[in-house]
């Protein structure tokens, strides 16, 4: 048994332990050992489905992105801050744009930190202070599964010594999951997060609201809840996509932060994003001290530029914008809407991944990389911007992202 | 036929199966869809059905069940079956919705497309 | 008056700060004018054909320039029409002048703008007169007409001006809004959240935020910042 | 190997003062003539030039999460272009700046050494990385210790040895410099919505004050004659009357000695430095201070320079920026980290009319004029007071009666009464004020190699296009502001890396650490780090901080 690091959400899990030979794991939860477990890779690098040499994969890359009058280089999230580091400046090198899958995830509320901030706190803070932990438009225990044991609901600390001592309330629009670990579950009406969260500040703030419910929770429940939220000693928001995918998006973020910043004139409250891939946060932390954004960054004119609705991926495929695409460690062609994905038909698309994935069906050039966590190390940014480190637990022939992402960035230099 | 709001979002078994795309696991991880109970009988489904899904912005065929959703909601787990009916307007925040799509859904025979299929690979 | 023809269908957008003043500018400059395709630096010429009708401070963009963004931008006089459809920007820190765009018109159009008119025959995208990622105020004067429907985030953080929609709008109307007053004829989802001042009137359906109180005429709020705006029903 | 010649040196820690000498690199180091081949070496013409020591930065926030999520904030400060991309990188930023802005923009003033003020200890891998992508400089980090619960806990136990113990485990694991300490027991009174106010409020929970954790870690920090002080941020930050806790906290220290440096270095005293009750009628404490610190042989301080225009607040005092979020209703972010403390961001803009604005930056002027010239060092305290990159204009008012006068002109009329500051005679030289910004600085670090050009040093060297044998300062203070912008070279390890203010390439400098092991008994502490980690934090043990090997170059100096 070997001593790891989970890199498969962005719990990162540093306790586990898996042994590669019997494929066995401890303390893995059912993502976990599923992303420890050996399965079908990518067997070569290819050029239009003909196997290369990683050296032939890497010049076709370069002269694809050096030639290319947009490429957009998209992904980033589940690969070590070593490669997205490279990426950046890649990026920054052939004038392209820098995406990452945040922006189709939690980059609303990047935007809801441009508006207001983010009043928040490592996942420790809640381990050993919180007696209110609300889940927000998030299921944990489907997505983060170990989230409640390690971090939050059950965890125990410093001021929190039982389950008994804190309270836990879901809400979401349907009864999901971890609805059933909740003291108190509010089910409200899709699309209306930003109103009841409205409602909360003026409740919380001492007004009274004339409606007598509020997407679909009745004014009293809603009282109750502000008032759950005032008499806390120190509590957290965890929320997730249901509220940044939904209508409303970054404006539901910038409410609720909002929310949060009355209540500590009253009381302690924090609030932070469930984030989804291991190292989203770094393909979001690392651009902004490279390059000053967190995401939807374009290059063309040889300096940064920020624009969500002109540079976020979905966006550049949608309006046809980008004549070269590369994936780095994402599959879009599963996970964008179709329209998107349409595009990626139409133009030159280069994959890093070590995984087959729908968007290698897409791609001209593969180049199939080792698994960070498993055969490469580097470090990551855990959900509340914690670093660790991952480690490479077996050797492999496959090149590691960090080593691709460097080859090709000079490669690029040496036409430039 | 019934009009339906949409949502998509993770699962346990679609998270579990994310590596592995064109595994039957997978596949059967993300090629469904939940449905009230309510909504259910009223399409006159039963267990192994087949349903369309039409929205604004595209339509996927999926496996029917039963689930913990409001009447009126149906729930696809993430993936290539849901993003074929999601909205690709991302309303100016580079974010496209993804939960919350208005549309409507109908009992069909056409079977469901296995992922190749669906990305028109195969 | 300078028209612009595009020579040949664009695969990537293009980035050309184009006002009125540049039918001002000598011939040579204007061939010369320096625009970006993709990440390449292109002279005006390599991308549109011009034809000069004397030094009248009109540009005239015909066909489709729905991948040119920042047409007019912080132009102060003069005219730009657009024959079709215009991307991104336009008309973003427009100070005075007029922008007639025929067909629709992309997200962000008049941007922090602070004079002159656009409108939009057509239909519009979404931040219409909205403040720029990290900049406190938007639109500060001018008008903004769309005569088909818009899209969401219209007069975000506006401060004066006008923006009329005679369609219908998306969601999320005069967050935050300082003053100035937005039009929709149609429907429109959230509107005013956070507004302190300024005038949202709205034609159609609408969804109204609990933290607005009613009135005579309409509503008042948004009492979260002790707002004095108002929502009034036309 | 270079020849710098006919340059006049000013080397303060030397005692060279305006005088023609030649000086000579060799391997990137300082020494003497004997020690070159003058024909192999490159000729730098230096004939009346001001050639002096490259600046020391010793408190600035330029990386780490902090400022990252300031950059992530606030995109308008990030618009503005200072570089293209081309064979350098793209150069990023208003008053934040990117990594490669930081590097660029210190070696185009002639400064080659910065620190970072304040690394959260479970942090330190993101500091780490982000100060590995500042090109240029040398950096070292301080690791944040006042709130830390072992902190508290050997504080309230008068464990000496284990506090020594945790501190020396903490700089290895942090690879940290040494001991910051912000708003001791401040920030872990707002885990429950408080602060402390004086020296003697216990912290919630634990029985042990302000006052203790400071004679605790001072104490320490001395035992294990590290080359830093405690570096401190008072209790009381940006409040009006706070100056008599500031001069309380100075006092503590009276009796403790180390002779080759300070014990104790206050940081931006300026935040620090208000009298008054309220903001109503705030005013200066800052002559008082001065008092203070004139008549101790043994505490620095640092100025904290208000610098008019934008300016974001950062720091690891959570409770002033909530403060601060109230008062200008303005952006804030939290960071409330595991059982270590926290920190806040608030954005902020000085503004002369202002009379609070006005009087702030009266305060950090009072202070340089004010204290010894060898026991301030010139600071903004970047970017909480604004931008490093006005450093030449705060060093032309030092040195500038007359440009005082014409700022005061157009400043808040309340610094009138509120301050000394028009009454000021002092006009600090051109030897002083290098003395606060080369080997002061490098003197409080501990850094010996830096901040002069005696044999042995690095050859870490600014040329300026001054001729100090020429100047008048107190009348010519535009062309020093002017030309402390500009060097007509920066020299970092020997190498050109500016010539006439142009950035000519990117270099990477060495991340200097401390390694204290050899005088603690680190395993005394073993079974309570166990516990500390399996009961309170979130990450294992073997899995916090920091290896050598991650880092770009890493620089070790073990203390004996």
């Amino acid at each position: 048994m070997a001593d790891a690091v989970c890199t498969f959400c962005g719990n990162v899990c540093d306790d586990v332990e898996f042994d590669v030979n019997t494929q066995k794991g401890k303390r893995l939860c059912a993502l976990g050992l599923a992303k420890f477990r050996e399965k079908e890779r990518i067997k070569s690098p290819m050029i239009n489905g003909k196997e290369v040499s990683y050296e032939e994969a890497v010049e076709e890359t370069a002269e694809i992105l050096v030639n290319a009058k947009k490429p957009l280089l998209y992904g980033w999230s589940s690969t070590v801050n070593e490669a997205i580091r490279y990426g950046i400046i890649l990026t920054e090198k052939v004038g392209g744009v820098y995406d990452q899958c945040s922006s189709v995830c939690h980059a609303p509320g990047t935007l809801a930190i441009i508006e207001e901030g983010i009043p928040g706190g490592s996942l420790g803070t809640a381990k050993n202070r919180a007696d209110v932990i609300v889940f927000w438009g998030c299921n944990p225990l489907e997505a983060h599964p170990r989230h409640p044991a390690r971090y939050s609901a059950m965890a125990k600390g410093f001021l929190i010594k039982s389950r008994k001592d804190r309270k836990i309330v879901v809400v979401d629009v349907r009864k999901t999951k971890s609805a059933a670990m909740a003291d108190k579950f509010i089910q409200i009406k899709p699309g209306y997060d930003y109103a009841i969260i409205s409602a909360l500040r003026a409740l919380v703030k001492g007004e009274d609201i004339e409606a007598r419910e509020v997407g679909g929770v009745p004014k009293e429940v809603l009282a109750e809840l502000a008032d759950m939220m005032k008499s806390a000693n120190y509590g957290v928001i965890f929320y997730g996509l249901g509220i940044t995918q939904s209508r409303g998006r970054d404006r539901n973020v910038e409410n609720a932060v909002k929310l949060i910043q009355l209540l500590n004139r009253h009381t302690r409250w924090v609030i932070w994003p469930m984030r989804g891939h291991y190292n989203v946060v770094g393909a979001g932390e690392i651009p902004a001290w490279e390059v000053g954004f967190q995401y939807a960054i374009d290059f063309s004119r040889g300096y940064p530029r920020f624009s969500p609705a002109e540079f976020s991926a979905v966006e550049m495929l949608l309006r046809k914008d980008c004549d070269a695409m590369l994936v780095m460690s994402s599959d879009p062609a599963a996970h964008f809407p179709w329209k998107a994905v349409e595009h990626m038909k139409n133009i030159p698309v280069i994959q890093i991944d070590p995984f087959p994935n729908m968007t290698t069906l897409l791609s001209n050039v593969v180049i199939p990389s080792a698994v960070a966590g498993i055969e490469a190390e580097g470090n990551v940014y855990r959900m509340d911007g914690i670093v660790l480190r991952v480690k490479k637990l077996v050797d492999s022939e496959y090149w590691s992202d960090e080593k691709i992402v460097h080859e090709i960035l000079k490669a690029v230099e040496r036409r430039l | 036929m019934i009009e339906v709001e949409v949502i998509t979002g993770r699962t346990i078994d679609q998270g579990k199966t994310v590596e592995e795309k064109f595994s039957e696991e997978y596949f059967n991880a993300v090629n469904y869809c939940e449905i009230n109970e309510q909504d259910f009988k009223k399409l006159g489904l039963r267990d192994g059905d087949r349903v369309r899904v039409k929205t604004d912005f595209g339509e996927v065929v999926v496996y029917a069940k039963i689930g913990d959703v409001p009447e009126g909601v149906i729930f696809i787990p993430m993936g290539p079956y849901a993003n074929r009916i999601t909205s690709d307007d991302t309303d100016g925040t580079g974010m496209p919705r993804f939960k919350g799509i208005i549309g409507e859904i109908e009992k069909t025979d056409e079977p469901v497309k296995s992922v190749k299929q669906l990305l028109g690979v195969e | 008056m300078l028209i612009l023809k595009p020579k040949f269908s664009f695969d990537v957008s293009i980035e050309a700060e184009i006002t009125p003043e540049l039918a001002a500018k000598s011939p040579d400059e204007i061939r010369n004018f320096r625009v970006w395709y993709g990440k390449f630096e292109k002279r005006l010429e390599e991308l549109f054909e011009i034809t000069n009708q004397g030094d009248e401070k009109k540009l005239v963009l015909d066909g489709d320039f729905s991948k040119v963004k920042w047409v007019g931008m912080g132009m102060d006089d003069g005219e730009i029409v657009v024959k079709g459809n215009i991307g991104a920007n336009c008309g973003a820190f427009m100070r005075g002048g007029r922008i007639i765009i025929e067909g629709n018109a992309d997200d962000w159009v008049g941007a922090e703008m602070k004079g002159g008119e656009i409108v939009v025959r057509g239909n519009a995208r979404n931040l219409i007169g909205c403040a720029y990622y990290g900049n406190a105020t938007g639109m500060k004067d001018g008008k903004i007409v769309v005569e088909g429907d818009a899209g969401n985030y219209i007069g975000e953080k506006m401060a004066g001006g006008v923006i009329e929609i005679k369609g219908s709008a998306g969601d999320f109307i005069g967050t935050e809004m300082k003053g100035g007053e937005i039009v929709i004829h149609g429907d429109c989802g959230f509107a005013g959240g956070d507004m302190k001042a300024g005038i949202i009137r709205i034609g159609g359906k609408f969804d109204l935020l609990p933290t607005f109180k009613k009135t005579e005429d309409g509503w008042i709020g948004d009492v979260m910042v002790n707002g004095e705006g108002k929502i009034i029903k036309i | 190997m270079l020849w710098i010649k006919n340059g006049i040196v000013v080397d303060p820690k030397n005692g060279i003062d305006a005088e023609r000498m030649d000086i000579f690199v060799k391997n990137g180091k300082i020494v003497n003539e004997e020690d070159v081949r003058k024909e192999d070496c490159r000729v730098i013409d230096a004939n009346n030039k001001l050639v002096v020591a490259g600046g020391v930065d010793m408190h600035a926030h330029i990386a780490g999460s902090k400022i990252n999520v300031g950059r992530t904030m606030r995109p308008e400060e990030m618009r503005v272009v200072r570089q293209t991309a081309g064979k350098l990188r793209a150069s990023m930023g208003r008053v934040l700046l990117t990594s490669p802005a930081i590097g660029y923009e210190y070696a185009r003033m002639g400064y080659t050494t910065a620190v970072e003020a304040a690394t959260p200890p479970i942090g330190a891998p993101h500091t780490h990385e982000e100060l590995d992508s500042i090109p240029v400089v040398d950096k070292a980090s301080l690791t944040v210790f006042g709130n830390w619960h072992p902190v508290f806990k050997y504080a309230a136990d008068r464990d000496r040895e284990k506090m020594k113990a945790f501190i020396a485990w903490a700089l290895e694991r942090t690879k940290g410099f040494g001991v910051k300490v912000v708003n001791p027991g401040g920030v872990e009174a707002w885990m429950y919505g408080g602060n402390v106010r004086n020296l003697d409020d216990e912290v919630p929970k634990w029985s042990v004050t302000p006052r203790e954790i400071i004679t605790e870690l001072v104490n320490a920090n001395e035992e294990l004659n590290l080359p830093h002080s405690v570096h401190l941020h008072c209790n009381n930050l940006g409040v009006p009357g706070n100056y008599q806790t500031t001069i309380e906290t100075i006092k503590l220290v009276s009796g403790i000695r180390n002779d080759s440096r300070q014990v104790l270095h206050v940081t931006h005293v300026q935040f620090n430095a208000y009298a008054g009750s309220s903001w109503r009628d705030v005013a200066s404490g800052a002559a008082e201070i001065a008092k203070v610190v004139n008549s101790m042989d043994n505490v620095t301080i640092d100025m904290g320079q208000a610098i008019f225009g934008h300016a974001t607040a950062m720091t690891s005092d959570a409770p002033f920026q909530f403060t601060l979020h109230k008062l200008t209703g303005s952006r804030w972010v939290n960071k409330d980290t595991e059982i270590e403390g926290g920190a806040g961001i608030v954005p902020i803009t000085y503004m002369p009319k202002n009379p609070v604005h006005a009087l702030q930056w009266a305060i950090g002027l009072e202070l340089g004029l004010l204290v010894e010239s060898d026991r301030v060092v010139l600071s903004t305290d970047y970017p909480n007071g604004g931008p490093y990159t006005e450093y030449p204009y705060v060093m032309a008012m030092l040195m500038s009666r007359r440009m005082r006068e014409k700022e005061l002109d157009r400043v808040s009329p309340y610094v009138q009464k509120a301050t000394s500051l028009p009454a000021i005679e002092v006009e600090k030289t051109l030897y002083e004020v290098i003395e606060m910004t080369r080997s002061l600085p490098a003197r409080v670090m501990g850094l010996e190699s830096k901040g002069h050009l005696g044999t042995g040093a690095d050859a870490d060297i600014a040329i300026y296009n001054l001729n100090p044998n020429d100047l008048d300062p107190a009348s010519q203070y535009d062309v020093v502001n002017r030309e402390f912008r500009v060097p007509a070279y920066t020299i970092k390890d020997g190498e050109i890396i500016v010539k006439d203010g142009n950035l000519l390439k990117e270099t990477w400098g060495r991340t200097y650490w401390v390694d204290a092991r050899k005088k603690a008994s680190v395993d005394s502490i073993d079974s309570d780090l166990n516990e500390f980690f399996t009961e309170y934090y979130t990450v294992r043990r073997e899995n916090y901080g920091v290896a050598e090997y991650w880092m770009r170059k890493p620089e070790r100096l073990e203390v004996n």
